[in-house]
Order: C-alpha cells, then structure tokens, then sequence
C-alpha cells in the first residue's frame, strides 16, 4: 500500500498535476507518526509513510497548509475524508486546489494501549498481519492486533471515501457499529452518577487546547475563545467559567459538523474521552432529526441550521429523550 | 364500546382511523360490498365507536376479498382492508384453536365463493 | 441559607413579539409571579445563543427560560424552530453532563397568553426552588 | 466613557404605588455611568418629556434609561424625545417596571428591589448601545406583476390607476389566465368573458401598463425598492409592432392538426394562432412543435398572405432588463394531472373530463360552439355523473393534502347550467362534504337541488368502467341510505384539485420567496400581512398564495395593488437600523448563517485580506443587506466564530443583562 501510495504521488508531482503532497512522516518512534509536506521525489522516498500508526487526521493540517494557487495531493483515509468533504462543504478548503487520493484504513495501533498494559521502553514496533510485535529494552511483547487497536478503529462508523479523484485499494462501505454504546450507558446512569464521571473527567483537563487544535472542524479564523470580545474568551483564573464550560461549548460549537473522526480524544494528553461529548451530539441528532452523517456528502445541510416543523420538542429532555 | 377490543385491532391493523374523513370512497369501490351486512367505511366508523362486538359477530368479516381495492384508492390512506382483517382475526383468536381446515371446505364453499377467497382464507387462517 | 429563605436567580429571555407582549399581558391582568424571574427582551427565540444560558449559569443564576411565538407563528417566520433545535440539543448536553434538567425549560408562549406566561413562571420558579442552589455547574471540575 | 440619565416614572400610582420610585432613582443613581437620575409622575407627558431633553442638553447624556410602562407602550415615543434634544435615538433603553413589576407584585420591598435590578440591566445594556441610523434606500417608483390571469390583471390596474408604471409578465401569448377558459361564473351565472375581457381591454390601453407576453422572468436580482430582474420574451416569430390581429395566417395556415390548449386539447387549431378571439395582445404565434417552415423550412404561407408583413421565422428569445421597486406573484394554478387515478377511467374514456374541461365543452368558444355533446360521439349526454374531490382532501402520493375550494361552487354552477338548459339529463353529484361558505353560496346549492332537482348523494365514487356500449358504468356509495349506487351515465365530470402552477417553485427561489409544501407561497403573517411574502418587497396575488375564487382573488388582488402602491409611494425605505452584520475578520464564510436567513439578506465575497506576513489572502465572507435584514438574529447564534452580532442586542449587551440580572 504505502509503495502505491508513494509511487502515484511521484508520478503526480512528476507529472505536473500537483505540486506538494500531503502525508505521514516518521519521527523519531515508530508510533509517533506526523503530517508533513513533500515537495520532491527524494523527500516521499525517505520520509513517506503509510502503516497501521498513521491515524493522525490529515484534513486539518491540509486545510492549514492549503495554497490556492498550486495543487495539493493528499491522502485520505475514510476518517480524514469526511472530515475534508465537511470542510468543503463549509468552503474552508477549495477542492479545486486539491488531488485527493482515497486510502483504506484496516484500524490503527493505540500505543496508549500497549503502554496502559505496562510496557515500557519501547524501541520499535511493527505490524503484521494479525500481530504486533513490541521491541522492548526489556524483551518482547506481541499482540493480537484487535487488542491494541484504537477505540474509534475498533468503532468504525464507515470504510467509505465521501470524497476523492482516485482510490488505492477497494472502497468500503458504511459500517454498523456499537459506537453509541459508551454514550447509552451514560445515559443510563443517573444523573449524580454522570455529574460524577464528567466531574472525574474533566477535572483533569489542563486547557492545553490540543483537543481544538487538532479537531478539522474547529478552524474559525479566530476561535471565540481566543476573541476578547466574545465574552467567552479564556483568561487567567478570571474565573471558573470559561474552564467549566469550555468542553460544552466547544461541542456545542462543532454539534451537527463533529464527523466524529475521533481526533479530540485521540490528542488529550489527559485521555479525557472528549469523543464521548460529540457522539452525544450525534446520538442526539440522530435520534431526534433521523440518521445525519457529517461530511458524508458536499453541500449537505447542517442539522443545526436545519429544521421540519414536526421537530421534538425541548421538552424531550425533561422526559428522558422519549418522545 | 369495548376499549380494550378497539385498542387490539387499532394495534394489529396498525390503521388509525381518525385519519377517515368519511367520503365512503372504500364502500363505493367495494365488489363484495352488497354481500355484506357492514361495509368498509362502517367497519372504520365503528372501529373508531369501538362497537368491535357486532362486527366480529358478523358474516361481514367472512365476506371480505382483502382484494385491497379499498386500501389503494383511500384518499386519506386509512386501509379499510387492514381493519376488517384485524377484526377476522380477533374473531379468530376468540375460537381458540379452531382454526380453517382443508377438510371443512367442500361443506361451507359454493359457487359463489371466489376462489381468491379460499386462498387468502387459508394464507391467514391455515396456522 | 434554608431552603425556605431560598430565592432563586431566574432569567428568562423573551422573544419580543409573542412572549414579551405575553409577560406585557400577565401584567395588564395583574397576574402574579414570583420576583425572582427577571426578563431580557430579544428579537427572537433564534437570538439566543447557548452562551447567553451559559453565561446566566455562570453568573449565578439558578435556573434559565426561554419563551418564543410558538411553532409557526414566528414573527420571523423560521426562528422559532432553529431555537427548539438548538436547545433541545443544549439541555440534552447539560443533563449528560449530569447537570439538573430542571434548571433549564423552552416554553411557547403567545401574545394572547398572560395567564398562560404567568402560570409558566410560577411553576418554573417552584420547580427551581425545589433544586435548591445551582451548584454544579460550577462545580464540574473541581473534584473534591 | 458613557454619561447615563435615568429616569423613574410613577405613572401615577400604576408604579409609585408599589414601587418606591425614590429608592429606586436613588439606588440607580449610583450605578457606573449614571450621571443623573430623577423620577416624575409621568414622564411621557410632556412636562416629562422636557424633564429628560432638558437633562440630556445639560449633562450631555451619551444614553438614557426610562423606567416606565412596557417597551411596546412607549419605546417610540421616548426615542423621539432622545432625538429632539439631539441624542440617538437608539441610545434610549426602556426599564419595564410596571407591567413586569409593579403590576404583578404586592409587597413594595420586592418589587422595589426588582425594579432596581430591572433598571440596572437596562443601564447595563445601554453603555454598550451605540448610535445606529436607519439607512435609506430609494425606491423605483415601477412594479412587476408576474401573470396575467384575473389576479395579475386587477393588480396591475390598480397600481396603474394610482399613477405608476407597471408590467405584466405572461408566458401565455395572452394575457386572461384561468378566468378567460371559464364559461359562466358562480353564484350569478353572468358570463366570465364579458367581464374579464374588458378588463383585459383596459389593461392594453392603459399608458402605464406594459405587457410582455409569451414571457417569463428569468432572473431576478436586488431587494425591496431595487430589484433588477431579467425577461426572457420568447421568440413567436411574428412581430408584435406589425401584427395587426386580422386572423388571415390562421386562416390559411395548412397546419390545422395542431393541438387547441386554450380549448385543453379537446379540438384543433393551425399551428400559427391567436388564442381566442378576445386576446390580447391581439397578435399571432407561431407554434414551432408544428409549424412546418420552422421545422423543415417548407411552408411560408403565413409570410405570403400578411399584408403587414410581421411573419419572422428567425426571431430569437430576447432578454429584456429592467428594474422595480415592487414584485407581485399572481401565477395561478393548474388542475392536477389524473394519472394516479385509474378508478376514474380519465386516460381511458374522452367522456370522462375534468371541471376546465366541461368548461370548454360548454363555451359559447368551446369545441362545439355551445351546445354540450360527448366529446366521443358528439351525442347529447342524458345521464351526468359529478365526483367531487378528485385528489382534494387526498394525502396519498398522486392527491393533494388541501381542500381545492372552488370545486363545490362550480359543480352547482355546472349541474344547474345542463339542468336549464338540458331538462331531460339527469345530474348525480357525488360529494363528501358540501362547502359554500361565501355569500350568496348556499343559496346557490340549494337552488341547483331545490330548483333544478340536481341529485346530491353523500358518498363517493369508487370505480368508472366504460362499457362496449359507449356507457360509463359508475360504482359508487351511496352513505345516507347505506348501499351501493351503479348509475348507467353517459358523462363523468371530475372535480380535479387545483395546485400552483408548476412555474411557481423555481420563481420562488429566484425571489427568495418562501413556500409552503404544497408549493403554494407562504405569507408574511397568515392572518394580518396575507398579502405579502415574508421576503421584503414581494407581494402575493391569487391562487398562488392559496386556494380561492374569483370575488377572493380580485379582492386580494387590489390588496397587494394597495401595499405596492404604499410601498412605490415612499421616495426612500428608511430601514430597521436592528440588523445583522459580520466582522469579515472573524467570518469564515462557511455559509451557515446564510442557510438560516429567512429573507436572502445574506451574500457572500471573495475578499483579499492582508496577512500578518504581509502576505494577502483571498477569503470568502458573508455580507449583509441591511435594507433586507429584519433582524431575528437567527445568523448570529449559527455563526460558529462569532463573526455575526445583531445591532441594538449585540452578544455583549445581552451578556451585560445577563450579568446585571445575576449580579
């Protein structure tokens, strides 16, 4: 995969078709995988990767790195293309300065995970097949790989590339996943013990930002709590609010748009679930508004700026999400 | 009025007969319609009255075609059909395990019956 | 503070064609309820941005309504529905979050309904002096 | 830093007596920014009016808060006060401390604490207020009426008599519409044409009326006072400034296998043709389907025998653009298509026929000059069957939800024509409902069964079967005597439903005009504005808001006339200063606020923007038109990054109540 990969973006900057490629870069481990951009043959041939750790979603850095005037070749996982086709849709990127090239993805390696199971010191680690061999200071270690797949892999909401101009590989379909499952026992519980487990949760937050700077659909061009005049910016220890509230405005800000590509939990260096806010948001949508698939198709209208005039009452909420 | 009744056959036809605007269109459009005692859109009025009992008491139930003439032309999309199958079918369940057999046939058919009526009679009452 | 002495923080934001003109009305019938609730006037149910409830939350307020024309009767003809859309989606949030579903209500209230607002008012209020202090809002991160 | 005045009304006891007015000025006077504070019995007189000029000429208020009766009471009159001592009049906030304080509570320390709070907020709001002026714009003193049926002609006349230009566009080559097809009206039987054509006489010669016909509006652009839209005249390859209507072409024309549409394709015509014989304008077309010289080049006899020579086989479309300050909707309506109902053997008999079709078949112009014979074999009907509610009242797929309004009216009109005039037909009308509500209506109804003894039976028809013998055999229920009817008829009338004209939708997005599911345009309020559309500017004319008949739409006809002439009236719109605008800085341009707008107020631009590398960059922001712009706010809050704020409830003003009220 990752030689086609590398193949069709040296033959594209060759032939002119596009200038700069967008893809994964190894750094220093093998684990800790980030986007980049190539210019040259020589650069995709020494630094371009493709394997089960490259689960960073390209399409924010695409749409920090765009150039309207040249085209951009960049690799897209289901994941990374629904983000894109939202950010299309909003007009942040202009497709027309992009050659999007569809990849699949067979799930991606949580090192989170191998390393909540004790293992330290790791050198390298590689995948293959079912297995993943762990290269340790200390020996090694293999997994099944299921086992140590991430969270939002393990829930794959879809295998599908909303948007593209060429595909590597088969083109999936839509999944049927148990990716609400985590949101339904929440909700189960009372409201004590959910006040409980967010005040666990979020307690931890140290407003390092990392969740809005990594999630594709938080790119305002001044995000409003960096913007004084929003009322809602953030200030040292003012006060508690903007802290308290910046989870439920952050998504309540990307509710409706959130393709639920996992990014925010994924970067939390305090593993605050923070995907567990937005698939509320889209639990919610979907059962109160029908079926809505952010970034599943250009041009689609937002639930939020969406209605039908037999919509639930806010009143649901006060019966328990049962009309 | 049996509520209870009316609550079963609103369930089981899955019709709500509130949608009826009474214009009588399933009864105009009715082929069995001089062959019963109660036609469609009486079946749905008293459905909606809960007089259930003189509909299962009657023949009428038997006389049904479940041609579904009067469930595609329904302006309002109430399915008269649905009700009276419902109603046959409560009727059923209240003879318990009496059900349709092959051998009562030749006893009760005569050359009136539409075949098309043997036919839908044992795809429901067969089981 | 016992709760008898309790006197909750309401506000209520009111759109200015049927909701307002309502509360206008509780008062031209002397209609009472309780002081607590204190009214801010906006264009349309649509104006009001999940923020400004936030905000309230913030500030102190114990609990926050919102009224607007009811559905179809918007002066504005759509307004009303974006809001029912966005607030139903906010107070599902605050109660995932385990914040008290009480504190928080979306009421249509027409122009013609004074008694209808002043009802609303005087069941919000008793609904939210029975809460008690809004604490938790406040205290989500604060692990004790 | 603002200089704030506040001021206390007592309004006689209404407030002072259960609120402690000097309290409450003496509390407020001591808020930030307050300046001055006072309380008087009535501070709209006008003792108390001079009491607040005078206050803001000698403390050189920047805003004022009056704490008084219901914003709604006198919001307008204090703004003009604010403006004749020479302050905005956007700088005044109204304290509601009677009708939400004094007024609901007893104890005087509650509501006297509560109207402090009130009134603190005001002035928390007003410190943030800034001067707004309303923004002019001019208005083009022309109007456009878009179809030329009874609705578009009444309209345009009245705005014509009132002195100003108007234009009708009609895509017909004649301008008569629905009206100018029917034969008689209900319930005085007087007969349309004689009072429809004069009018159309009238609308020909008036100066101030142009008609494009065999037109339609291509594109429309601008907003209320200034719209620019574009006219597409087709080609009808006959000059319009040479025809002069003498009918020779039709006459001569070797084509007479072509369709008659005005006659609803119940008998032929020549392919070049004038509609009828009082159109207008009184100007041939060319039909190009037909037309031999237009489809093969062999022909040419209409060119020969015109001695004015207005035959043009190349004529093209023209587009025409012009600019108005007023749009009126009057497109009309069609019957539906009867394809879905097979029951009524409508594709499979000529002698089942619709409503219109009777209409025709009746008219003096019609296929048989008059006299009523089956279209099958041009015998007299004896037996006539009429169904009512032929997809009215009809929620499956081929039916329409609505009640078609005009059927119940002309079915009497029409059993009590043949009953007159043919003594020995019978008449069966099969009916669900039977509504007259209009005056002189029931009568009517009753007349056609007392007098005429037309059968109503309360039922409907379930199945139309043509018989060998030419018959139609009608299945039907009969409800009342609880049995099923078979009548032998030689005729089957089908009261068609009515639904807008198919032109109606892509017109409405062109005027950002809003509709309703059934396609049919919704008005700005369903019960006092019921002749405009939410959309600024855009007025609604006959069936294309809704279901009525000729009285209703000439009466909503002359209704729209009367707001256009209102609104072409004014030299300039002064514009609600309350609207949106965005901070192109912080606009994405992600179209959300756009899909929001209930008016189309908001548009978008590439921007260049300079970078902070001194590098710039094109980006696309939303704009708003403020002469659009209502002000709900639905943008602001669909705005992710805040870029959209509401003049007059800003988001800081509204957190600045927020803030006072938690305080």
């Amino acid at each position: 995969m990752q030689e086609m990969m590398k193949k069709r973006a040296k033959e594209l900057l060759a032939s002119g078709e596009v200038t700069r490629v967008i893809g994964w870069k190894k750094n220093e481990f093998d684990y800790d995988i980030t986007p980049a951009v190539f210019t040259s043959a020589e650069e995709i041939d020494r630094d371009f990767i493709y394997d089960d750790f490259c689960g960073v979603n390209l399409s924010k850095f695409t749409f920090q790195h765009q150039k309207n005037d040249t085209k951009t070749l960049v690799f897209l996982k289901p994941c990374d293309s629904y983000s894109m086709t939202q950010l299309i849709t909003e007009h942040r990127v202009d497709r027309n300065a992009l050659y999007i090239i569809g990849v699949p993805s067979y799930g991606k390696i949580d090192v989170e995970k191998i390393k909540a199971d004790g293992v330290t010191g790791i050198l390298s680690i590689t995948s293959e097949g079912g297995d993943v061999h762990v290269h340790t200071l200390y020996g090694d270690k293999t997994y099944a790989k299921y086992e140590v797949t991430s969270e939002r892999c393990l829930n794959c909401k879809s295998k599908m590339h909303p948007t593209y101009d060429e595909l590597i590989g088969f083109e999936g379909e839509v999944m049927e996943t148990e990716r609400f499952d985590e949101v339904a026992k929440l909700e189960a519980m009372t409201p004590e013990e959910r006040f409980e487990f967010w005040r666990g949760e979020l307690s931890r937050c140290i407003r390092c930002n990392a969740c809005r700077n990594a999630c594709p659909a938080c790119t305002c061009e001044t995000c409003i709590f960096d913007n004084n005049d929003s009322g809602v910016a953030q200030k040292a220890a003012a006060d508690s609010f903007e802290e308290n509230m910046f989870h439920i405005i952050r998504a309540f800000h990307v509710a409706g748009r959130c393709t639920d590509c996992g990014e925010c939990s994924r970067v939390c260096p305090q593993h605050i679930p923070l995907h567990l806010l937005n698939r509320k948001f889209i639990s919610d949508i979907n059962k109160f508004y029908g079926d809505y698939q952010a970034g599943a198709e250009i041009g689609q209208r937002a639930p939020l700026v969406n209605f039908t005039k037999e919509d639930v009452e806010p009143d649901i909420v006060a019966k328990g999400g049962k009309a | 009025m049996n509520n209870n009744l009316k609550e079963e056959i609103i369930r089981t036809s899955g019709v709500n007969v509130l949608k009826c605007m009474r214009c009588g269109k399933c009864s105009g459009t009715c082929p069995s319609y001089g062959e019963m005692e109660y036609h469609p859109h009486q079946f749905v009025y008293m459905v909606e009255k809960g007089e259930i009992d003189k509909l299962m008491d009657s023949p009428s139930i038997y006389k049904c075609l479940s041609c579904f003439a009067c469930v595609e032309r329904c302006p309002r999309g109430v399915e008269p059909a649905k009700i009276v199958e419902a109603v046959r079918l409560a009727a059923t369940r209240r003879q318990g395990g009496n059900h349709l057999t092959a051998e009562e046939i030749p006893c009760i058919v005569d050359d009136d019956t539409p075949g098309q009526l043997l036919v839908s009679a044992f795809r429901k009452y067969k089981k | 503070m016992s709760m008898n002495e309790f006197k909750p923080k309401i506000v209520a934001f009111c759109c200015n064609w049927c909701s307002y003109a309502g509360a206008d009305l509780a008062g031209t019938n002397r209609l009472n309820y309780p002081a607590d609730v204190k009214i801010i006037r906006v264009p349309c149910s649509c104006r009001v941005n999940p923020l400004f409830i936030l905000r309230a939350f913030q500030r102190g307020a114990d609990g926050v309504i919102l009224c607007g024309c009811h559905p179809g009767d918007c002066h504005y003809t759509t307004g009303n529905y974006y809001a029912r859309r966005r607030m139903t989606l906010l107070f599902s949030m605050l109660d995932y979050l385990g914040i008290e579903k009480e504190r928080t209500r979306v009421e249509w209230v027409s122009a013609a309904e004074g008694a209808k607002f002043a009802t609303v008012m005087n069941d919000f209020v008793k609904t939210v002096t029975e809460l008690g202090e809004n604490k938790r809002l406040e205290d989500l991160r604060c692990k004790k | 830093m603002q200089k704030i005045g506040v001021f206390v009304c007592h309004c006689g006891t209404n407030i002072a007596g259960t609120v402690d007015v000097k309290a409450v000025a003496e509390a407020l006077g001591k808020e930030p920014g307050v300046v001055f504070s006072a309380e008087y019995p009535y501070m709209c007189s006008e003792a108390g009016q001079n009491l607040i000029k005078n206050a803001i000429k000698d403390y050189g208020l920047t805003g004022i808060v009056v704490c008084s009766c219901s914003p709604r009471m006198h919001e307008a009159t204090f703004r003009k006060t604010a403006a004749a001592a020479g302050l905005n009049s956007y700088m005044v906030e109204i304290a509601n401390i009677r009708e939400q304080c004094s007024w609901i509570h007893k104890d005087i320390k509650v509501a006297t604490e509560k109207a402090i709070v009130l009134g603190r907020t005001a002035i928390a709001k007003v410190a943030l207020n800034t001067p707004l002026t309303a923004s002019s714009s001019p208005v083009v003193k022309r109007a456009l009426v878009i179809g030329g049926g009874i609705a578009g002609i009444q309209t345009a006349l009245d705005i014509a008599d009132a002195g100003y230009e108007v234009d009708i566009v009609e895509k017909e080559p004649t301008i008569g519409g629905k009206m100018a097809q029917i034969d008689k009206t209900f319930p005085t039987l007087d007969c349309a044409a004689c009072i429809l054509t004069p009018k159309m006489v009238d609308c020909a010669q008036n100066e101030k009326i142009h008609i494009y016909s065999y037109s339609e509006v291509e594109s429309v652009k601008g907003f209320v006072g200034n719209f620019t839209v574009s006219i597409k005249k087709k080609a009808r390859y006959v000059d319009e400034t040479k025809c002069t209507g003498c009918g020779l072409c039709t006459e001569k024309c070797p084509m007479k296998k072509t369709p008659n549409l005005f006659n609803l394709g119940l008998d032929n015509r020549s392919a070049i043709y004038i509609p009828f014989a009082q159109a207008i304008p009184k100007v041939a077309t060319i039909d190009a389907d037909y037309c031999n010289m237009l489809k093969n080049g062999k022909c040419g006899v209409c060119s020969k025998v015109c001695a004015a020579g207005a035959i043009d086989y190349k004529q093209k479309d023209q587009i025409i653009e012009e600019k108005y300050g007023a749009i009126v909707v009057a497109t009309g309506f069609n019957p539906i298509k009867l394809d879905g109902y097979d029951e009524f053997a409508y594709n499979e008999s000529p002698d089942v026929v619709t409503s219109l079709e009777l209409e025709r078949l009746m008219n003096a112009a019609g296929p048989n000059g008059g006299t009523l014979l089956r279209p099958s074999d041009k015998t007299h009907p004896k037996t006539i069957v009429f169904v009512q509610c032929v997809g009215s009242r009809d929620t499956t797929d081929c039916g329409k939800p609505y009640c078609s309004k005009i059927c119940c009216m002309y079915t009497a009109k029409h059993a009590m024509l043949i009953r007159d005039k043919y003594p020995d037909t019978e008449v069966y009308v099969f009916y669900i409902d039977v509504r007259t509500p209009g005056k002189n209506f029931d009568e009517f109804y009753r007349r056609a069964v007392e007098e005429y003894g037309v059968h109503y039976i309360k039922g409907m028809v379930g199945k139309v079967m043509p018989q060998p013998d030419g018959k139609l055999l009608v299945r039907a229920a009969d409800l009342i005597m609880n049995e099923q009817v078979m009548i032998n008829a030689d005729m089957v009338v089908l009261a068609a439903a009515i639904e807008p004209d198919k032109t109606a939708r892509p017109l409405a997005t062109m005027l950002t005009a809003s509709m309703d599911t059934n396609d049919f345009f919704t008005e700005a309020h369903p019960k006092l504005r019921p002749v405009e559309s939410p959309t600024a500017g855009i007025f609604l004319s006959g069936v294309c808001q809704g279901p009525k008949d000729i009285p209703e739409t000439v009466a909503q006809a002359s209704a729209a006339a009367a707001k256009v002439i209102g609104l072409l009236a004014k030299d300039k719109l002064l514009s609600n200063p309350c609207v949106a605008h965005s901070d192109e800085n912080l606009c994405n341009g992600c179209s959300s606020c756009e899909r929001v707008c209930p008016y189309g107020a908001i548009s978008y631009v590439d921007k260049e923007f300079r970078m902070p590398d001194r590098t710039t960059k094109i980006r696309r922001v939303a704009s708003v038109n403020a002469a659009v712009c209502q002000g709900c706010g639905a943008c602001t809050v669909a705005c992710p990054s805040g870029a959209m704020d509401l003049s007059g409830f800003s988001n800081k003003q509204i957190m600045a109540e927020v803030d006072a009220i938690c305080r």
